[in-house]
C-alpha cells in the first residue's frame, strides 16, 4: 500500500476528538444528574431557615438554629438511635442470611437456579406493598401469622403494634424484601469465584471452616462491600416499609429520619426542621459511602494487580 | 509499503516515564524485532504506533506521513497481540473478516480474502467455532489471520508466539521468517525470546527501562552486545562471565584466568588496567588437551544434553563456574579433571562498573538510535 | 323524555305535588326511583337555570382533587347534571385516603394551578389558610351575581358553616365576626357509638350512657362474647386522626380543652390537668383492657371494618363510620344500632367533637369564578338532596336535607336509631379544638403519647405533663406562647 | 463440596426449605387471599380451605368494585400500565445515558473521572425527599410538573446511578486489548463500542437494567407527590382498596399479585442474566 492508499482513509469532515470523547459520553449523565442538584442545594438552603408554610409571615433566615436545637431534642437523638439501630441490625441479618442462602444455592442446577429466581420475588414485592401484606398477616384477628404465633404459644403477639416487637416487625418486613437483593449479588459473586484454590483445599484436606474464613470471605470481600453499602444507604433511609406499617409509631418507637422528615414536612409543614433533618442524614450516608466506595476502589485496584 | 519514524517519544504513566526520547526508524519491508525484558516499554511502543494510546511528546511517521494525531482506524497497520484479543462472541471467520469489513469489502471479497490466509495458517477447518472451542495453537493463528488478511503495509506483532506451547513455537519459528518475508511488509515484533529475535529480526532494537539500548543486526547484538545485560540476555547457554583485570604483556593484552595467561584478539587497548568482566560464550569454548597453550585446569561437574549440543558444567580452579557447549558428537569430557581453550577473537571485555562493553567498534548512538 | 313526566315534575317543583306523590306518580308511570331521581335532578336543572346564569362560563373546564369517598362518589354520580346545567367541563383526579393529604400539601406547597378546587377537612384549612393556599370564599357567597338566590348559606347547619370560618388569629374563636370563609361544608361526621345489638343481647348489657359505663361494658363484651370478639372500637394509629373522633368528643365533655388562650392571644398547653388526667386514665385503661390488640395502628379504617366483620361489639367513632357498616356486604349489615354518648355524667348533653369534609377553593386557580360555580352547585341544596337520597351522603350538612321526610324515612328505615342519635347530639356538634397552625403537631405529638401510655411505657400523668411541656415549647418557638 | 456425607445434605436440604419457606409463604398466602372474598379473609382463626372466587381480579381489571356504597370506578389497570410505562422508559432512558457514561469512566481515565463518577452514585444516597420537594416548585416552573417527562426524570435518580455504576464494571472487565484490535481492524470507535464493547457487557446491562427496572417499579413517593391521578404507579393504586366502606382485603391482594407479575415474567425471561450476568464479575468492580 502506498502513502497515496492510506490518505484515501483518512477522516473527512467533523471529527471528535480523543480526549473530548469522554466528556462527551459522560455529560448526558451529567447533566441529568446536575438537574436534580439544583432543588438539593435549595433543600440546604431551607434548614437555615425559620419555615413554616403555615406561618409564611415568619419566614426568615435563622442559620444554625434548626441544627443547633437537635443538640438538646430528645426527639432529634432518638430519630438518630433508631435509625442507625435499624439500619445496623438489617444489614448484619441480611448479610448473614444472604450468604447463607447464596452458599446453600452455590452449586448450578436447574433446582437451586429455579429457586433463586423464586426467591427474588420479595424484591420484586413493592416495600410500601409487602408491608401492607405484612399487615394483613399479622392482623390479630384473621391474620395468619398470629395465628401460627398463637400455636406456639405466643398469644397476644402484637407484632408491629406494640413498642417492644414493633422493631422486630419492621426489621422481618425489611430482611424479607431485601434479603434477596443480598442473596443475587453473593451468589454472582461466588458463582465467579475460580475453583482452584477451593479445589486445591479440598485435596490438601483443608478444614472447611479454614477455607471458608481464609479463603471464600476474602475473595468475596469486594461483593460483600457493594452489597453492604447500597443496603446500609438504603436501610438508614428507610421510609416505605416502616410508614406503611406504623408511621412511626408505637409512641416514638420508629420514627426514622425520614418518617420523621416527612411527617415534619406534610403534616406539620415546617420545612425547616424537615430540611436540615434530612441534610443530616444526607451527610451521615455521604460520610458513608465515602469510607466504603474508598476501601472497595482499594480492593479492586489490588484485585486487577493480580490478575 | 511504508516506512516507519518515531521521533523523539515520551510516553509518561503518572509519574512513571515508560519511554524516554525514544527515536526509531524502520525501512520499508524490514523487520525489526523489539527485544527486551517486560517493562521495558516494547508494548507501550508497539500501541503508540498502532495509535491506540497516544505519546505525551514526539512525532509518529507511517509511510512519511505524520500520524501522531490519527486513530488506530486511518493508521492502516495490522497488529497481533501477545494475549490473542480476540473476539469472544465472533467466530474465527468473523474475528479474521474484521479489518475487511472496516474497508467495507463486498461478500464475495472477504470470504476470499479470509479463506486464503485461514488456508496458508492451516486454520480454513475451524473457521465457524467461537474462540473459546479453539486450541491456543489455532487461537495464536487466528489472531496472527487477523492481522495479515488486510495485507497491511506496516505490521504490528506483539510476542505472538508467547502463549503457545513449545513445539507450536518452535514450528512458528520456522515458518513466520517466510511468511514475513512473502507478504513484504514491514514489521515490527515484540519478543522475549532471543531466538525469536534472531531468527525473525532483520534488525533488532533492544530494550530496557523506556529507551533503546542497543540496535543492530542479530549478528551485531550477539557478536558485539552494547552492555553485560544484552550480553546475558543473547545466547543459550548464557555467557560465562569472569571478573578479570586486562594487562599488557609483549604478546598483547591478556587476562588472566585460572594463573594462565590468556591472550585476546582484538582491539582492547581501552580495557588494560581497569577492573573488567570477561564475557565467554559457551561455544568459544573448546576442550582442549592439557598443555595446548592457554589451556585452563577445570573440574568437569556435570554434563548435560541439550537438543543438538552439550552442555557442560566446570569449574575453574579458583572455584568459579563456567559452562561449556560443543556440537553434539563432537568430543568432550563428561567428568573429572579436564583443560579448556577460549576462542581468543569472540571474548568480549565489559567494564565492571558500568557493564558498558570496551573497545566496541560499532559503537550505537542511542540518542538517535541510528549506528555510527 | 316524555310529556306526562316532564310535567309531573314540574308540578312537584312548583309545589303542586309532594315528594311521594311524585315518585308514586313516576312509578306508575314505570320508571324505577333511581331513575326518578335522576329525572327530578334534571328537572331542578332546568328550574335553577331560570333564575341564575348558569352558563356564563360555558366552555370553561374545572379540575378537582378528590378524596376516595362516599361524598366525591355521589358527586361524581351527579356530575353530568353540572355539566349540562352550566356547559362547563369538570375533570378531577381521586386519589385514596391514606395518601390524600400528602397529595394536597405537594400541590398547593408547590403553588401548582392543577387543581382549582379540592376536598378538605376543616382542620387542615388552619395550615392552607395563612399558608395563603386557599381563597376566603366570602367573597363570593356574599355576591349576588355570582351566587345562585337559592343557594340559601342560611340552610347550612350553624354549627358545621361556623366551624368552616376562622379569622386566621391563632386561638381565635371559630364563625367570629371577622372570619374567613375558608371552606365549605360537604358533609360531617359526629361521634358517637354504634354497637352491635345481638353481641350486646348476648351478654345482656345495655348502651353505655358515660365514661365509667363505657370502660364496664366494654369490658365486659370483651370477656363474654367470645370468638375474640373485643369490646370498644377507636382509633390509635400514630396521627391526629387518632385525637379528634371519640377521644376529643368524650374530653371535651368533661369540660377539658386542647389549649388555653391567654387575654393576650397566646397560648399553652391545657392536657395537664386533673380532669384530664383522670380521663387519660380511664380511655387508656380502656383501651389496654378492651381494645383492638393492635390499636395502635387503628385508623378508621380498621375500626369500621373490625365492626363490619363482627370483630368488635362497639365502635366509639364516627356516626357514619356506623352507617357504612351496616350495609352493603358486611357481615354485620343490618345488625347494628347507634346512639349518642355524652361521657360526662354531669354534662347535660353529648357535645361530639365534628370531622367536616369540606370543599376549598385554591387560591391558585385560573379562573375563580368558575371554580365556585361548581362549588356552590356541589354544596348547593339540590344535589344535597340528591346526594342524601339517592347516594351515601350522610351527614348532609344543609337542614332542608335533614327536614326531607323522605331522608328521614331512608335513614329510619335502615338505620335505626340514626336519627335519633343525630338529632339529641347535633346540638352540641362542633369542632372542640383550638385553631391554630401547629394542630397537626400538636395532634400528633398527642396520639405518640397515648400509644405510650397504652404501652405502659409512660405513667398517664408523668406522659400528659410532658406532652405539655414539650407543647408549650414548640408554641414558644413557633412565637404563638 | 464434592464429598459431602448424607447428614450435611439433609441439614442442607431442611435450611434451603425453610429458607423456601419464609420467603415464599407470604407470597402464596396472598396469592391465596386474592381468590377469597372479604367474608372468607375475615374468618378466626384462618382456614385453608375456601371456595376459590375470581371476583377480585374482575373487579380489578374491569375497573369497577363493588362496595357497600355502590359500584366504585377505579384505575387499576392505568395505574399498571403507567407503572409499566414508567419503568421501562425511565430504564431505557437511564440505559441511554448511563451506559455510554460507564463506557467513558471505564475506558478513559480523564481528569477528574473518579470523582464525577462518585458524584453521580452519591445521587443514589441521597434522601429521595431531600430533592423532591424543592423539585415540586421547580418542575412547577419548568411546566414538568404533572407530566410523564418530569416523572421519568426524577427516575433517573433510582436508575441511572444503579446502571452507571455496575456497568461501569463490566466495561472495565473487558480486556482492552479486544477493543484496541477492533480499532487497529479499522473500525471507529462507536462500531466499536456497539460491536464489540455492548454485546460483551449485554449480560452484565441486562441484569443492571433488571435491576433497575424493579427498583422503578417498587418507587412509591416519586409520583405521587409530582403527578396526578391518571400517572400514578400500581404501587399508589392498590392503596385504592381501602374504602369507607371496609377495606378489601381480597382487592388489594389481587392487586399486588398483579403488580408482582410483571417484574416476575421479566425475571423469569431473563433469569439468565441475571444470576450469570452479575456473576461475569462486574459487581465486584
Amino acid at each position: 500500500m502506498t502513502a497515496a492508499t492510506i490518505q484515501r482513509n483518512r477522516p473527512s469532515g467533523f471529527r471528535i476528538s480523543k480526549r473530548v470523547l469522554p466528556y462527551l459520553l459522560s455529560l448526558p449523565a451529567l447533566l441529568v444528574c446536575i438537574g436534580i442538584l439544583i432543588p438539593f442545594f435549595t433543600s440546604v438552603v431551607y434548614s437555615f431557615q425559620r419555615y413554616r408554610l403555615s406561618q409564611p409571615w415568619a419566614r426568615q433566615f435563622n442559620w444554625g438554629d434548626n441544627y443547633i436545637s437537635f443538640f438538646t431534642d430528645p426527639k432529634f437523638w432518638n430519630t438518630l438511635q433508631v435509625s442507625l439501630l435499624y439500619a445496623g441490625i438489617t444489614v448484619v441479618l441480611e448479610l448473614l442470611l444472604g450468604l447463607g442462602i447464596a452458599m446453600l444455592l452455590q452449586k448450578r442446577s436447574t433446582l437451586n437456579n429455579f429457586i433463586s429466581i423464586m426467591l427474588l420475588m420479595p424484591l420484586m414485592t413493592a416495600p410500601a406493598l409487602a408491608a401492607l401484606m405484612w399487615k394483613l398477616m399479622t392482623n390479630p384477628g384473621f391474620g395468619v401469622l398470629s395465628y401460627l404465633a398463637s400455636l406456639i404459644g405466643l398469644q397476644d403477639f402484637r407484632w408491629a403494634s406494640s413498642p417492644s416487637t414493633a422493631l422486630l416487625t419492621v426489621v422481618l418486613v425489611d430482611i424479607w424484601v431485601y434479603t434477596p437483593f443480598i442473596m443475587i449479588l453473593l451468589l454472582a459473586g461466588l458463582r465467579s469465584l475460580p475453583t482452584q484454590p477451593f479445589e486445591a483445599a479440598a485435596l490438601d484436606g483443608v478444614p472447611r471452616s479454614f477455607v471458608f474464613f481464609r479463603i471464600t470471605l476474602p475473595m468475596l470481600t469486594p461483593y460483600i462491600l457493594t452489597a453492604t453499602l447500597f443496603r446500609l444507604l438504603d436501610s438508614i433511609q428507610q421510609f416505605d416499609i416502616i410508614y406503611a406499617m406504623t408511621q412511626g409509631g408505637p409512641g416514638d418507637t420508629l420514627t426514622v429520619f425520614q418518617v420523621e422528615a416527612y411527617l415534619n414536612f406534610f403534616q406539620s409543614t415546617n420545612v425547616g426542621r424537615s430540611a436540615a433533618l434530612m441534610i443530616i442524614l444526607w451527610a451521615i450516608t455521604y460520610f458513608l459511602s465515602n469510607i466504603f466506595i474508598k476501601n472497595w476502589l482499594r480492593l479492586r485496584e489490588r484485585a486487577r494487580g493480580q490478575a | 509499503m511504508a516506512s516507519l519514524e518515531l521521533r523523539n517519544i515520551v510516553k509518561r504513566y503518572k509519574s512513571q516515564t515508560v519511554l524516554d526520547n525514544l527515536s526509531l526508524t524502520v525501512a520499508d519491508g524490514e523487520t525489526l524485532v523489539l527485544f527486551g525484558p517486560s517493562g521495558a516499554g516494547k508494548t507501550v511502543l508497539l500501541r503508540l504506533v498502532a495509535g491506540v494510546i497516544d505519546p505525551d511528546e514526539g512525532k509518529i511517521l507511517i509511510g512519511g506521513e505524520d500520524m501522531t494525531d490519527l486513530d488506530a482506524e486511518f493508521r492502516g497497520v495490522g497488529m497481533a497481540f501477545q494475549n490473542f484479543a480476540l473476539f469472544p462472541h465472533m467466530t474465527a471467520f468473523d474475528n479474521i473478516a474484521t479489518p475487511l469489513q472496516a474497508k467495507h469489502s463486498s461478500q464475495g471479497t472477504i470470504k476470499t480474502g479470509v479463506e486464503s490466509v485461514a488456508k496458508l495458517l492451516k486454520i480454513g477447518h475451524v473457521l465457524s467455532h467461537k474462540p473459546r472451542a479453539l486450541s491456543n495453537g489455532q487461537k495464536q493463528r487466528t489472531a496472527l489471520a487477523r492481522a495479515l488478511v488486510g495485507s497491511p503495509p506496516l505490521l504490528l506483532l506483539d510476542d505472538p508466539l508467547r502463549n503457545v506451547d513449545a513445539k507450536l513455537r518452535f514450528e512458528m519459528r520456522l515458518e513466520l521468517p517466510r511468511l514475513l518475508a512473502d507478504r513484504g511488509a514491514t514489521v515490527i515484533y515484540v519478543t522475549q525470546d532471543y531466538k525469536e529475535a534472531m531468527a525473525l529480526g532483520d534488525r533488532i532494537a533492544v530494550m530496557s527501562q523506556g529507551v533503546v539500548k542497543q540496535l543492530g543486526t542479530p549478528e551485531q547484538i550477539y557478536r558485539e552486545p552494547a552492555n553485560v545485560e544484552i550480553a546475558r540476555l543473547f545466547g543459550d547457554p548464557t555467557i560465562n562471565l569472569l571478573d578479570v583485570k586486562p594487562s599488557r604483556d609483549a604478546k598483547g593484552i591478556y587476562v588472566g584466568l585460572s594463573n594462565v595467561q590468556v591472550h585476546l584478539a582484538g582491539a582492547h587497548e581501552a580495557a588494560v588496567g581497569r577492573d573488567c568482566v570477561i564475557g565467554l560464550r559457551p561455544e568459544a569454548l573448546a576442550f582442549v588437551d592439557e598443555g595446548t597453550p592457554g589451556a585452563i585446569p577445570v573440574t568437569v561437574e556435570a554434563e548435560t544434553p541439550l537438543n543438538e549440543k552439550i552442555v557442560t558444567l566446570a569449574r575453574t580452579v579458583r572455584g568459579r563456574e563456567i559452562l561449556v557447549s560443543r556440537p553434539s558428537g563432537t568430543p568432550g569430557q563428561s567428568e573429572g579433571r579436564a583443560h579448556i581453550a577460549v576462542d581468543s577473537k569472540s571474548a568480549l571485555l565489559f567494564d565492571r562498573a558500568s557493564g558498558e562493553r570496551i573497545g566496541s567498534k560499532n559503537v550505537v548512538n542511542l540518542r538517535s538510535g541510528e549506528a555510527a | 323524555m316524555h310529556e306526562k313526566e316532564k310535567d309531573l315534575i314540574d308540578a312537584f317543583l312548583r309545589g303542586q305535588v309532594g315528594r311521594r306523590g311524585l315518585i308514586k306518580g313516576l312509578g306508575a308511570m314505570g320508571l324505577a326511583a333511581s331513575t326518578a331521581g335522576t329525572l327530578l335532578n334534571f328537572g331542578q336543572t332546568r328550574a335553577l337555570a331560570a333564575d341564575f346564569d348558569w352558563q356564563a362560563h360555558k366552555g370553561k373546564t374545572i379540575k378537582l382533587l378528590l378524596n376516595k369517598h362516599p361524598y366525591a362518589d355521589a358527586m361524581i354520580a351527579n356530575l353530568d347534571n353540572f355539566k349540562k346545567l352550566t356547559g362547563m367541563e369538570v375533570v378531577y383526579d381521586v386519589f385514596p385516603e391514606d395518601v390524600y393529604f400528602d397529595k394536597v400539601t405537594a400541590a398547593l406547597s408547590a403553588s401548582s394551578p392543577e387543581y382549582d378546587a379540592f376536598m378538605t377537612g376543616a382542620y387542615m384549612t388552619w395550615t392552607y389558610g395563612p399558608a395563603g393556599w386557599i381563597t376566603d370564599l366570602n367573597e363570593w357567597i356574599k355576591d349576588p351575581a355570582k351566587t345562585n338566590p337559592k343557594y340559601a348559606w342560611d340552610d347550612f347547619l350553624p354549627g358545621v358553616k361556623n366551624s368552616c370560618a376562622w379569622n386566621g388569629q391563632p386561638g381565635g374563636a371559630l364563625g367570629s365576626e371577622d372570619a374567613k370563609q375558608w371552606c365549605i361544608p360537604w358533609g360531617f361526621e359526629q361521634n358517637n357509638i354504634t354497637y352491635n345489638k345481638g353481641m350486646f343481647d348476648k351478654v345482656g348489657v345495655s348502651v353505655p350512657g358515660n365514661m365509667d359505663e363505657m370502660v364496664a361494658t366494654a369490658a365486659k363484651l370483651t370477656k363474654d362474647v367470645g370468638g375474640g370478639v373485643y369490646g370498644i372500637g377507636v382509633r390509635g394509629s400514630r396521627s391526629w386522626a387518632t385525637i379528634h373522633p371519640g377521644f376529643l368528643s368524650a374530653y371535651a365533655n368533661f369540660d377539658q380543652k386542647d389549649l388555653n388562650v391567654s387575654a393576650d392571644g397566646k397560648l399553652s398547653a391545657a392536657m395537664s390537668t386533673a380532669e384530664s388526667k383522670a380521663f387519660h386514665k380511664q380511655w387508656v385503661q380502656m383501651i389496654q383492657e378492651s381494645g383492638p390488640k393492635d390499636w395502635s395502628t387503628y385508623t378508621w379504617y380498621q375500626v369500621g371494618t373490625d365492626l363490619g366483620a363482627g370483630a368488635s361489639a362497639m365502635i366509639f367513632d364516627a356516626d357514619i363510620l356506623g352507617y357504612f357498616m351496616n350495609g352493603g356486604d358486611n357481615k354485620m349489615a343490618g345488625k347494628l344500632a347507634f346512639s349518642a354518648f355524652k361521657a360526662n355524667p354531669a354534662a347535660k348533653a353529648p357535645t361530639p367533637n365534628i370531622w367536616i369534609w369540606s370543599l376549598s377553593m385554591s387560591n391558585f386557580s385560573k379562573d375563580k369564578d368558575a371554580t365556585w360555580y361548581f362549588m356552590q352547585w356541589a354544596s348547593g341544596p339540590e344535589h344535597a338532596l340528591f346526594g342524601a337520597t339517592k347516594m351515601d351522603f350522610v351527614n348532609p350538612v344543609r337542614q332542608s336535607v335533614w327536614n326531607d321526610e323522605m331522608f328521614r324515612e331512608k335513614l329510619n328505615k335502615s338505620y335505626p336509631g340514626y336519627v335519633e342519635m343525630f338529632d339529641v347530639s347535633a346540638p352540641g356538634a362542633s369542632i372542640k379544638f383550638t385553631p391554630q397552625p401547629l394542630f397537626f403537631d400538636l395532634t400528633t405529638e398527642w396520639a405518640a403519647t397515648l400509644q405510650k401510655m397504652v404501652a405502659k411505657e409512660v405513667p398517664v400523668d408523668e406522659g400528659l405533663d410532658k406532652l405539655a411541656e414539650s407543647i408549650n415549647s414548640q408554641l414558644k418557638e413557633a412565637g404563638l406562647g | 463440596m464434592e464429598h459431602t456425607s448424607l447428614l450435611e445434605r439433609i441439614l442442607r436440604g431442611i435450611a434451603l426449605a425453610l429458607v423456601v419457606i419464609f420467603f415464599m409463604f407470604p407470597i402464596v398466602w396472598i396469592l391465596m387471599m386474592s381468590f377469597q372474598t372479604n367474608e372468607t379473609i375475615l374468618r378466626i382463626p384462618p382456614q385453608l380451605v375456601f371456595e376459590p372466587t375470581l371476583a377480585n381480579y374482575t373487579a380489578l381489571i374491569t375497573g369497577k368494585l363493588m362496595t357497600a356504597a355502590g359500584t366504585l370506578d377505579i384505575a387499576f389497570m392505568r395505574n399498571l400500565c403507567n407503572s409499566v410505562f414508567l419503568s421501562v422508559t425511565s430504564v431505557a432512558v437511564a440505559l441511554l445515558l448511563g451506559v455510554p457514561a460507564a463506557y467513558a469512566f471505564a475506558r478513559h481515565k480523564f481528569r477528574g473521572s473518579e470523582d464525577i463518577a462518585f458524584t453521580l452514585l452519591s445521587f443514589r444516597f441521597a434522601p429521595a425527599l431531600l430533592v423532591l420537594l424543592p423539585l415540586t416548585l421547580y418542575f412547577q416552573k419548568l411546566g414538568l410538573a404533572n407530566t410523564y417527562i418530569g416523572l421519568i426524570w426524577v427516575y433517573q435518580l433510582i436508575c441511572l446511578p444503579l446502571i452507571l455504576w455496575i456497568v461501569r464494571g463490566y466495561f472495565e472487565d473487558i480486556p482492552a486489548d479486544i477493543e484496541y484490535a477492533y480499532r487497529i481492524a479499522g473500525h471507529s470507535w462507536f462500531a466499536t463500542f456497539r460491536k464489540i464493547a455492548l454485546p460483551l457487557a449485554g449480560p452484565g446491562i441486562a441484569a443492571a437494567g433488571l435491576l433497575a427496572f424493579i427498583f422503578a417499579w417498587n418507587n412509591f413517593v416519586f409520583a405521587l407527590v409530582l403527578a396526578s391521578a391518571d400517572k400514578q404507579p400500581v404501587t399508589v393504586g392498590a392503596l385504592a382498596f381501602i374504602t369507607s366502606s371496609g377495606i378489601q382485603y381480597g382487592q388489594i391482594s389481587a392487586a399486588i399479585v398483579l403488580s408482582i407479575t410483571p417484574t416476575l415474567a421479566l425475571a423469569l425471561y431473563a433469569q439468565r442474566y441475571l444470576v450469570e450476568g452479575l456473576s461475569l464479575g462486574a459487581v465486584k468492580g
